[in-house]
């Protein structure tokens, strides 16, 4: 049971991180930002499911403070990028 | 002996996993950066709330289960705005 | 058979991965997405490496409050970039480098791998200092950041303060005393509004909560008080707050609270315990988490201005 | 193989990595992330030491864990000042090259 845990974990990982190519060949800088945010979600669950399969203790939390952060290097990109705009659409 | 709890969690936790798979492919081959927008949320809400689902009976203390469901709250706030906000950076650079 | 060696070895290979396209890539931008996912990455090596306590700090300082820093920065600098092609280094230097930088990774992982087999540890040390003056606190790391090796806590506080002094002497003199530029737009959208009404008040209670389960479990001052800053640049990006005047007597008093609170408790022990830094039997507990409150504060006061950056011209408020 | 002689291994291919990229990256932000690679590797090294400690009697050595902690904010805090130096150059000058030959030559601003 636990090895299929395991293995669905790795496949978790394995998948958003073959995402990340995503990150390099772009083309835009959302695109890079996309991949970032599913290596976030994906290594979320991929986290919780190891967590529970080998009882590693305290991992909740840490997985608590990457669901908070999740959002954070793309809200901080459209500031950017709206304060560059000149700010033109409500 | 596999229990049915146990084949619940696994049914539930591989089905999560199907929809990480799928935004990722989505987001390697899908055309347009707004059609990718969208596998990427679909594996950002779907994919992890499935994962947590199957985690649930797997929980001792009702309290972790709590905690769980708190994290997928919190991802399917922030995927869904950031979707937003991408969303609209897309759009703005169309015109 | 066992999966767990092939996750480890999937992980190792994408920490390298992603850390070769941080150095590699062309694009400045995909070089710093790159470093963030690295960061995040890393979190996951220290859950494998059973240290939850490094695995959130790197979560939330090393990912989170980096990558908003580094994301915000590359954007900026992204737009010059094409405007002004660089010198590159010719092959010669390429390939030295390259040697040079083989060598020292094999010398490096030689040593690792003739490390010892009775490891040479503070942890007895450790434990006993922990199980002496910081009796009662079932983490020994926070034990040891608070009572073992006191003098380094403290001093990074310093040096988070003096990091901060560092970026708001980088403005221009006729700045000084101003409020930074704002994180956010002036009008921000919906989205963003939804986004910080929501996260920033749980986000806030799970700071706390960090920090408090941190004498017993995973978690800490170092960890709860990034964020909570965290928690406070989403307020500023969506404009519910903006980033203080330097000159706020309150902002001050909260960055230099940590240290000085440290400090002062630590002369205390001179008189009450006997030594410097050293905790009365009985009362360790509490105090350590007194000290550790105003910990938390400083941090989370130091780390969005180290964001924000030097204080602006055009802003007055 | 053990995890964390894995770890150990890849900390010393980072500081290799970023090593290599902190020489060759004319870009002061590369430069930056190049050596906040080395800086994680470094951070690594430390943590198989500290899961090595495990010998005496705890799960993890807390010791060196707790320098990494301390390690990751004050890494985080020399970064940041690194960050408004960077910025501070280019809202200054426009540019952000470290190539002293480029200062010379009139630069974007000057040249219109």
């Amino acid at each position: 049971m636990n090895e299929l845990l395991l293995a669905a974990s790795g496949l978790i990982l394995l998948a958003v991180a073959l995402g990340l190519a995503r990150v390099l060949r772009g083309p835009s800088e959302v695109e890079r930002l996309m991949a970032l945010q599913l290596l976030g979600t994906g290594g979320i669950a991929a986290l919780l499911v190891v967590a529970y399969a080998t009882n590693v203790p305290g991992v909740d939390d840490v997985a608590l403070g990457l669901a908070l952060l999740a959002a954070f290097a793309a809200i901080a990109f459209v500031n950017v990028l709206e304060v560059e705009q000149g700010e033109t659409e409500a | 002996m596999i229990s049915l709890l146990d084949l619940f969690s696994l049914a539930a936790i591989g089905a999560g996993t199907f929809f990480f798979v799928a935004g990722t492919v989505g987001l390697l081959r899908f055309p347009d950066s707004l059609s990718r927008l969208h596998a990427l949320t679909k594996a950002d809400n779907l994919g992890l709330g499935l994962v947590v689902l199957g985690l649930i009976p797997r929980v001792e203390i009702s309290l972790a289960a709590l905690k769980l469901i708190l994290i997928w709250g919190l991802v399917l706030t922030s995927g869904g705005s950031t979707a937003q906000l991408i969303g609209r950076v897309l759009r703005r650079g169309r015109k | 058979m066992n999966i767990l060696p092939f996750l480890d070895i999937l992980l190792a290979s994408l920490i390298v991965t992603v850390a070769a396209s941080t150095v590699v890539a062309r694009d400045l931008f995909a070089a710093v997405v790159s470093y963030v996912a690295y960061g995040l990455l890393l979190a996951f090596v220290w859950i494998r490496l059973y240290a939850p306590d490094v695995a959130l700090t790197e979560a939330a300082v090393g990912s989170g409050v980096t990558g908003v820093l580094l994301i915000t920065a590359g954007k900026r600098l992204a737009a010059i970039r094409k405007a002004e092609p660089e010198a590159q280094p010719g092959p010669a230097l390429k390939w030295l480098t390259g040697a040079l930088a083989v060598l020292v990774a094999c010398a490096l992982a030689a040593a690792i791998l003739m490390l010892p087999d009775v490891p040479p540890s503070l942890a007895p040390e450790a434990v006993t200092a922990a199980s002496g003056p910081g009796a009662g606190l079932g983490n020994p790391i926070t034990a040891v950041l608070i009572s073992y090796r006191s003098f380094d806590t403290m001093l990074e506080k310093v040096v988070l303060i003096l990091a901060v002094v560092g970026v708001w002497s980088i403005g221009k003199d006729a700045a000084w005393g101003n409020a930074p530029a704002p994180l956010g737009r002036s009008r921000p959208s919906p989205a963003m509004v939804f986004l910080a009404q929501i996260l920033a008040p749980i986000g806030t209670l799970i700071g706390i909560h960090i920090f408090w389960v941190g004498a017993d479990a995973p978690g800490g001052a170092f960890q709860g008080g990034a964020l909570l800053a965290a928690m406070w640049m989403v307020a500023m990006m969506a404009r519910f707050d903006e980033p203080p005047r330097i000159d706020a007597k309150w902002l001050r008093l909260g960055l230099v609270a940590g240290p000085a609170v440290f400090l002062v408790v630590g002369l205390a022990g001179i008189s009450m315990a006997g030594n410097f830094f050293a905790y009365p039997p009985g009362f360790a507990k509490p105090i350590i988490i007194f000290i550790e409150a105003f910990m938390v504060l400083s941090i989370a006061v130091a780390l969005p201005l180290l964001v924000a950056g030097p204080p602006s011209e055009g802003y007055e408020t | 193989m053990s995890p964390s002689t894995l770890a150990g291994l890849v900390g010393a291919t980072l500081v290799g990595l970023g090593l290599y990229g902190l020489v060759l990256h004319p870009h002061p932000l590369r430069k930056l992330l190049a050596f906040n690679v080395i800086g994680n590797g470094v951070f690594l090294v430390f943590g198989i030491i500290a899961r090595r400690g495990a010998a005496a009697g705890l799960s993890f050595d807390p010791v060196p864990q707790a320098m990494v902690i301390t390690g990751i904010v004050v890494a985080f805090a020399a970064s940041a000042l690194a960050v408004a130096l960077i910025l501070g150059l280019y809202s200054e000058a426009g540019r952000v090259t470290l190539d002293p030959d480029a200062w010379t030559k009139p630069g974007p601003e000057e040249g219109k």
